[in-house]
């Protein structure tokens, strides 16, 4: 069972990053997953909180994730060294949308709202982050898998355009 | 052919409503209701949906709206939550009295004050006297299966009963999973359109509806009410049958037991809870303790028979309440403990009660329980009631 | 709208579609809905909250209406009524759903529902049986009991003397939701409001009628007098009969505003602690009423 | 005219003999109201013009036309509120008292 | 100095209420109420009571206007009965979690569909998980004096929970009786005017009310008025005893024994039954029939302890409730026999469920379930609910 | 009425009454509370349903009203506010107590409450900050949410697109109701909405004030753009502002009725999906309004 | 523990009899009594019922009541043979307001409308069929003690009428 | 001028500490929203001229004028959200990308 967290804020689409990712582990590879946002009376711009569940076998646990094998940040100002500790064990990580490099091993740094950017011309980096993830999370996710999600889920131009964004990062990951 | 699809539990019930082809939907927006009837919508503006879809000022007249359109013979659908269930409260046993089979999707949340739009099942438990069929379902999927069979249910003769389908909020209705969503045509088969009664309001033979009956004869509407009530037991259980044929799942009746038959320890839960207890239990019965859950799903009518039965055996029940019955204790865990002392059960049974305002029941919660569960076994001197996860000393 | 037919005692139907009903003899609730019914017709589906009406008619198993009727949650006539419109024309049943409620069924509890049944802009009649209480459960002040009237809950005490709060305008208000069709009516004037029931009936969304109708047991009167007492209200201006249609307003009857409003008030006993003063308030009001009235819709 | 008949009241000995839901049928008159009259409206038929004016204001709609054009009251449901003897322009119906 | 008057239930709770001194009455009519807020609006209007008469446009608003009055520390009364009592079902746990001591008169009414203007007490069963503290009254006297002793109790610092007073629809309602009137000089020693609790809104301090508590926090807040909740069972006790010093009467706290110290046979009552059944016991007693009964006055806080004390010694117990929770039983029955399954009391219990939509309860009756409960101690073959009174075969 | 004074930026009070609390950047109805607050006063007792400004405003432990404040059940606003002043009053406070709700929790599911309230006749403000639909649940359609607006229960749909019903005529219903003080205004005139609180302060009786408020998030609008497009709307014609005083009506600023709507609907992602016939529509619905305005009104 | 039935129709006052016969009973006499009006949804005019119960000792019973000591009727329109049935013994009896002789030897009849009309000059004959009442039940309630009851209940001008009233009708039956 | 002083989350170890009732003291603010800001506005103190506009318009009262009469962004309740940057006439205040 992989657990991931996707740390942006409202409006930032990061919770639609987590639901591509669960379209692609659950419709596309023939897995099971969840995916729930964390829901506040804070409104937009305010930090939100998305979450997966994925594995093969079905998954009925309801309880709110506590350590994950994935920490994604849409936005780096969110970030703070203390989710180091609900890192669940040595291969998970934490990936991190910063125009920084890297200052830990378990994280991983792109500059997701560039690619967005050049490729999409709006810095709405989830496709980006999810590229980025799949790259290292190969074990729960295809790289096949998200590129149909996220073509269900999009009109055809702004799919292609997506798909595009998220294999740069895709590659981008592979390469570190 | 049925497909796949990512959904949350409030879309998997606007596709089991839209499946159902109702007539009429009149509904008000509350959280965490919102996306079922915001989704509802969308099928009609897009025209995939042919219904009168009421856009109501309040939830009682949401609830009078469906009153009014399930007493000409329309099948209808509402949704709503917390205040709102509260705030048609009115309207429920009114519903249920005159034998309209409206069907309702519950989001569970908890009651005001101080204000929460979190799941708990406060709401649900408000309503135990109303009248209405109620039904918890543990997942997406069967959120959709038991909103189709629900029509099925409210609308068959020796029911004709209004029933209320609860989704734990937020757990269930925001939680996107993969559900199988029947193809329209298999649904048609199984759910056709709905024959009026005539007890209704028609054409042929006018009707008088929602009448007064004095204390002359009163007594014996209610009673006939509630004893044809008791018929949505067996009336659920062949459509829990009928369904599996139909479309290949099935739900195990009102209430379904898991890992429960050779169990000494046995967890009583409601909704979503249940899927979480399962994997606890998996986790127990890997190392060899005898633990087992029973899902209860119908909460009224009550089935007593099929309870005291899957517990016969158990040295102890713990009844997971999502609610407090404020000055008493969890409400399912008192309707459970008088079905037991009235079968001469002598069983230890102990209150669980978590989830309070959307508190989150853990995994390590839940083995607490059965924990307790096993002390208690050879020692009397609990208290029957506890709280999980806590943030402060009591 | 198809020409009309001129409307009265002769042209209506004979036959009766509310019969054997237990209302008090001589209440004019009850004529009120005896004749809108025969106007309506016997294809309507009728909706009625808990009142008066409602509690005369369904006594189980004596049923006094012909016509598919039920009652509402007290609250909600509107509501059910547009859920009958709405059940009826998804199933491509081509009829009228009507609501009745009495004052408090309409101005008070049942506003919510009948502002959000206009708003939706639906097909339906309202009709307001206005007897200016709570008469069901035994004449009990309402929104729309008048200036100085003694009702259970507003006597005619030591210190306080009857009902201090002038009637609200619920005409004006259903007017302001840009309603299809209004009229004020009043059982004084039956074929005027049999007329309007007509007109409503035509209405091409939802209309509202609201009938002014005296209550003997309520209000103190001999039951005889019923339609009296409502012709006088009318020709003394302390009510008066107009409607709203294409967004305007139209009176259409003038009173006569220097008559003596003590014929009316004193035919009940409802208003028999009004002093000199307190007459003078009324009349106070119909005076400042009527100057509004006639400047802004004749 | 009034298409009703009187029914009886029905059979209630078993529960299954209830109404389903709190429904019945319409028009469903069981009762009679003439019991509750001190005074019962007499028309004088002779010299009644049939202005249709009793008719039309009857609360009870007790009153209707027979065939001979006459007016006619029917006993089993007017309560004797006497509006009809009050607005009957020539005055031709009286308030009787009533006995047993 | 007290004196005697020949009321009925309504007007001894409008006595009870003028002088307890509120500040703000919201009501509105509803039979069979209608008589006491009529009662208080004469009063009002003659100048016999200084309060603010608010004449609201539905009970949704009766109950949100005594909250609004209640939160800036106003004494505060309102009446209701069974469809309005529903119609403020939102408004009841909003402010008894907000802990404002409204008092509430509920004339115990059947509940539609069908309509029904007579006594049963589904009304207020539907609501046991409001929050609200339910006393159930015998006679007039007892609905005077509890009136004043709810102000008492729910104004109370361990308590600060609103109070609902439940006077049987028509039999007590309606029924004139003697009743003693206390003066207004003892009573306004005994009830002094209220000390608005410090979490109210105030000017020395300004408040938020009826706030938001989110998953971290709300549970515990619901926890909280849970457990203080259960203070109303040893401070209404209290009240009983200094109520009796004061005035000379005492109802025996939460629950009252009548024959049953010794008796093999209890009958459990809430209200006005219990009256004709002390009357059946007294006959059964010179018969040497060891009869007898307990009356519940409060439901909620169940007085579990009490209850399980007060029918140990009993060989079996027969519960009467004017309610059904459609689909079970008698609701009192379930709360019963919860508690006697967690003392492991291995009693018989049997439901005799009576008086529903204002049908009698003879004496007769009564007399028949002694009989039931006589021959249940030796057989245990017999059904657990019965019917009284019904005009049909079922 | 005492001579007023001039309210504007420099002389209303430095101390903020509202602050720290979690609605969106931009949010047009935290801005008129903030002011209202400010015209009002630091004694006044707030009533709030339901809604953003509650949602975001009492979130345990973070409080952001100075005032004493409480949230009321959501179809309550009017009826607690009263049931505050009547406590008030009671016990011999002389302050003010205000409601303030969304166009949701007045039109739809407070109007029932507010309607009492105000027939009550007793003095307390109710304000609505109407953001023209249900923001707090997601921008569902309220009785308040314009013709052709989309929102998440009317999406612009391949059959129907958007909203097909007119916005429900608040203070028209409410002026019918008789109220002492009733007037329209806009977060786009700020000075124009505090004088008007000012008013509704020293009424005489129940006031009533309807503040046009965008929602960056619920119109889809730019953040920053709240004040221009709630300007935008006035000088359009689209919304108006309007004062209903000693029972008259009157207008305070006519708008450029030739102006392009355009440049309002475009701003807002809500009306992206208008067709030019629905634009046509929309104008034809401000000409159709403003003829009876002025007619009526100047 | 006598039990007493009223029959009137809805507006004659019969329930106000009732109670003054509780009040005397309770009140004046210091006995113990209940007074309770039947209740239907049929308006003015309908038949209506009220009930007594009179004791020495506290009276708990509230159940309905079924035979009596004593039938009052208002308006003999109303009255019908089957109700012999209803009375508890030898001793009990049936009053009627009626111009006819009795019919029966447990019926007592008195013209109560004609004293009513003397007296009060109005034809509510309540306090008339109280007295008629009490000159039979003195074992129930004393003469004395409904007079203090309806002085105490009605304006001194109304009150002493109807203690006229009251009189004759007492005298009346002591006579019979 | 904001007259309030952030407080501290209270402590809550045992029940008792918890407030009675769903109640907490008003302007109980423990709270900041500086971090919902991407842009945040800054005043070009120099050219302001004073004209209450930015301050008037602030939906979260986020701007108050200082002793020296010039006008200050409380950065710790700012939201970034630009109405003060849009409607300064003399357009001296300009967005600027937040960085952590
Ligand atoms: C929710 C609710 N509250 C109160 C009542 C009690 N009630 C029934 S009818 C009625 C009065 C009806 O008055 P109105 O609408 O004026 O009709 P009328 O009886 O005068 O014809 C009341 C208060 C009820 N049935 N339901
Ligand atoms: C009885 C009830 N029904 C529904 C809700 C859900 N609800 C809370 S706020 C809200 C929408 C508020 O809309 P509006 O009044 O326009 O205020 P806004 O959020 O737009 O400021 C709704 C539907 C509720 N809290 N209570
Ligand atoms: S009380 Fe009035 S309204 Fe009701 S039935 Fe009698 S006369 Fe008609
Ligand atoms: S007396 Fe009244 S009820 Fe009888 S016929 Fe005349 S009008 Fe009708
Ligand atoms: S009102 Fe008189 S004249 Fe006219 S029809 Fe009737 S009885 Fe004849
Ligand atoms: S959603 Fe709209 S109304 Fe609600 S806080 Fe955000 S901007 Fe304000
Ligand atoms: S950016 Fe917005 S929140 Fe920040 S100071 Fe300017 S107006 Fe206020
Ligand atoms: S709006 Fe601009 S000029 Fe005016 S005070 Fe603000 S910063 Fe200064
Ligand atoms: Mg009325
Ligand atoms: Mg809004």
């Amino acid at each position: 069972m992989f657990e991931i967290r996707w740390h942006g804020r409202g409006g930032q689409g990061s919770f639609t990053g987590a639901k591509l990712l669960g379209v692609a582990a659950s419709i596309y590879d023939q897995q099971y997953a969840q995916a729930f946002p964390s829901f506040g009376p804070e409104r937009r711009g305010a930090p939100v909180l998305g979450f997966n569940r994925i594995d093969s076998k079905k998954i009925t646990d309801r309880s709110e994730i506590d350590t994950c094998d994935y920490i994604v940040y849409l936005d780096d100002t969110l970030y703070d060294d203390v989710v180091l500790n609900d890192l669940k064990n040595n291969d998970a990580m934490i990936l991190i949308n910063t125009q920084k490099e890297s200052w830990h091993d378990r994280i991983k740094c792109i500059d997701a709202t560039q690619i967005a950017l050049e490729t999409l011309g709006l810095p709405i980096a989830n496709t980006v982050m999810l590229g980025f993830l799949a790259s290292f999370a190969s074990n729960a996710v295809t790289k096949e898998a998200c590129i149909e999600a996220i073509r269900s889920s999009m009109k055809p131009s702004q799919a292609d355009k997506n798909i595009k964004a998220f294999e740069i990062a895709f590659d981008k990951g592979g390469n570190l | 052919m049925s497909r796949n699809a990512f959904l949350n539990g409030n879309e998997a019930v606007a596709y089991g409503v839209k499946l159902s082809r109702p007539n009429v939907v009149a509904a008000y927006p509350i959280t965490p209701q919102t996306k079922a009837v915001e989704k509802i919508s969308s099928f009609v503006q897009n025209g995939e949906l042919d219904c009168e879809y009421m856009h109501v000022e309040s939830e009682h007249s949401a609830m009078a709206c469906s009153i009014g359109a399930s007493s000409v013979g329309a099948r209808t659908f509402t949704a709503t939550s917390s205040q709102g269930l509260l705030y048609m409260a009115e309207c429920l046993p009114y519903a249920s009295g005159a034998r309209l089979p409206i069907v309702m999707m519950n989001a569970n949340r908890s009651l005001a004050t101080p204000w929460n739009i979190y799941g708990d099942q406060m709401d649900t438990m408000f309503l135990l006297n109303s009248g209405w069929v109620q039904i918890f379902v543990e997942d997406a999927q069967e959120a959709l299966d038991v909103t189709i069979q629900s029509f099925k249910l409210a609308e068959d003769v020796r029911v004709m009963a209004p029933v209320m389908v609860n989704l734990d909020g937020f757990v269930l209705t925001h939680t996107y999973e993969k559900v199988s969503i029947p193809s329209q045509e298999a649904v048609d088969q199984y759910l056709p359109p709905f024959k009026p009664s005539a007890h209704m309001m028609n054409d042929e033979e006018p009707m008088s509806m929602c009448i007064t009956a004095g204390n002359q004869h009163n007594m014996e509407f209610k009673i006939k009410q509630h004893q044809e009530l008791f018929n949505a037991l067996h009336v659920f259980e062949e459509i829990d049958h009928s369904f599996n044929e139909k479309f290949g799942r099935s739900y195990g009746g009102v209430l379904e037991g898991y890992q429960n038959e050779d169990a000494d320890y046995l967890l009583v839960t409601t909704g979503s809870v249940t899927g979480t207890a399962r994997v606890v239990v998996d986790e127990l019965r890997s190392k060899g303790v005898k633990a087992g859950i029973i899902k209860l799903r119908v909460v009224r009518p009550f089935p007593k028979e099929a309870m005291v039965r899957s517990v016969a055996g158990a040295k102890a029940i713990g009844i997971i309440d999502k609610n407090i019955s404020f000055g008493y204790e969890g409400t399912i865990y008192t309707n459970v403990n008088s079905a037991l002392l009235q079968r001469g059960l002598n069983l230890i049974t102990l209150n669980f009660i978590g989830g309070i305002g959307g508190r989150d029941i853990t995994k390590q919660n839940i083995e607490e329980m059965f924990e307790k569960l096993s002390t208690v076994s050879t020692s009397e001197a609990v208290d029957a009631v506890s709280y999980y996860n806590v943030r402060c000393s009591l | 709208m198809s020409q009309p037919v001129k409307i009265n005692a002769r042209t209506i139907t004979k036959d009766e579609y509310f019969y054997g009903h237990k209302a008090c003899g001589g209440c004019g609730e009850s004529l009120a809905l005896r004749l809108a019914l025969k106007v309506i017709g016997e294809d309507a589906y009728l909706s009625l909250p808990a009142g008066c009406m409602a509690a005369v008619s369904f006594i189980y198993p004596n049923m006094a209406f012909k016509q598919n009727a039920i009652i509402t949650p007290f609250a909600s006539t509107a509501a059910v009524a547009t859920g009958v419109a709405a059940g009826l024309k998804a199933l491509n049943k081509n009829k009228l759903s009507v609501g009745f409620a009495g004052d408090g069924g309409t101005a008070d509890i049942g506003i919510q529902a009948l502002s959000g049944a206009i708003d939706r802009g639906e097909k339906f009649i309202y009709i307001c049986t206005d007897n200016e209480a709570y008469m069901n459960t035994g004449i009990q002040k309402s929104g729309l009991t008048p200036f100085g009237a003694s009702t259970t809950t507003t006597p005619a005490g030591k210190v306080i003397r009857g009902n201090v709060k002038p009637k609200k305008n619920m005409f004006e208000i259903v007017a302001a939701h840009g309603i299809a069709y209004a009229a004020t009516a009043s059982v004084g004037y039956l074929e005027d409001f049999m007329m309007k029931v007509q007109k409503a009936k035509e209405a091409n969304g939802p209309a509202y009628i609201h009938v002014f109708s005296p209550c003997p047991t309520g209000w103190g009167h001999e039951s005889d007098k019923t339609i009296e007492i409502a012709k006088e209200v009318v020709d003394n201006g302390l009510w008066y009969l107009a409607e709203f249609e294409n967004g305007k307003f139209k009176l259409n009857k003038t009173p006569k505003l220097d008559s003596d409003v003590r014929l009316y008030l004193n035919a009940q006993s409802r208003f028999k602690h009004l002093t000199d003063d307190d007459i003078r308030e009324i009349e106070a009001l119909r005076e400042e009423k009527w100057e509004r009235l006639i400047k802004e819709w004749s | 005219m009034k298409d009703f008949k009187r029914v009886p009241v029905p059979t209630l000995e078993r529960l299954d003999q209830y109404p389903l839901g709190s429904s019945c049928k319409s028009f469903h008159i069981t009762d009679m109201n003439a019991g509750w009259r001190v005074f019962k409206p007499v028309i004088d038929k002779d010299k009644c013009v049939a202005c249709y004016r009793c008719y039309l204001v009857c609360p009870d709609g007790a009153i209707h036309q027979s065939e001979d054009g006459k007016f006619e009251i029917d006993y089993d449901y007017c309560k004797g509120c006497g509006i009809c003897a009050n607005e009957c322009k020539v005055k031709v119906i009286e308030m009787v008292k009533e006995a047993k």
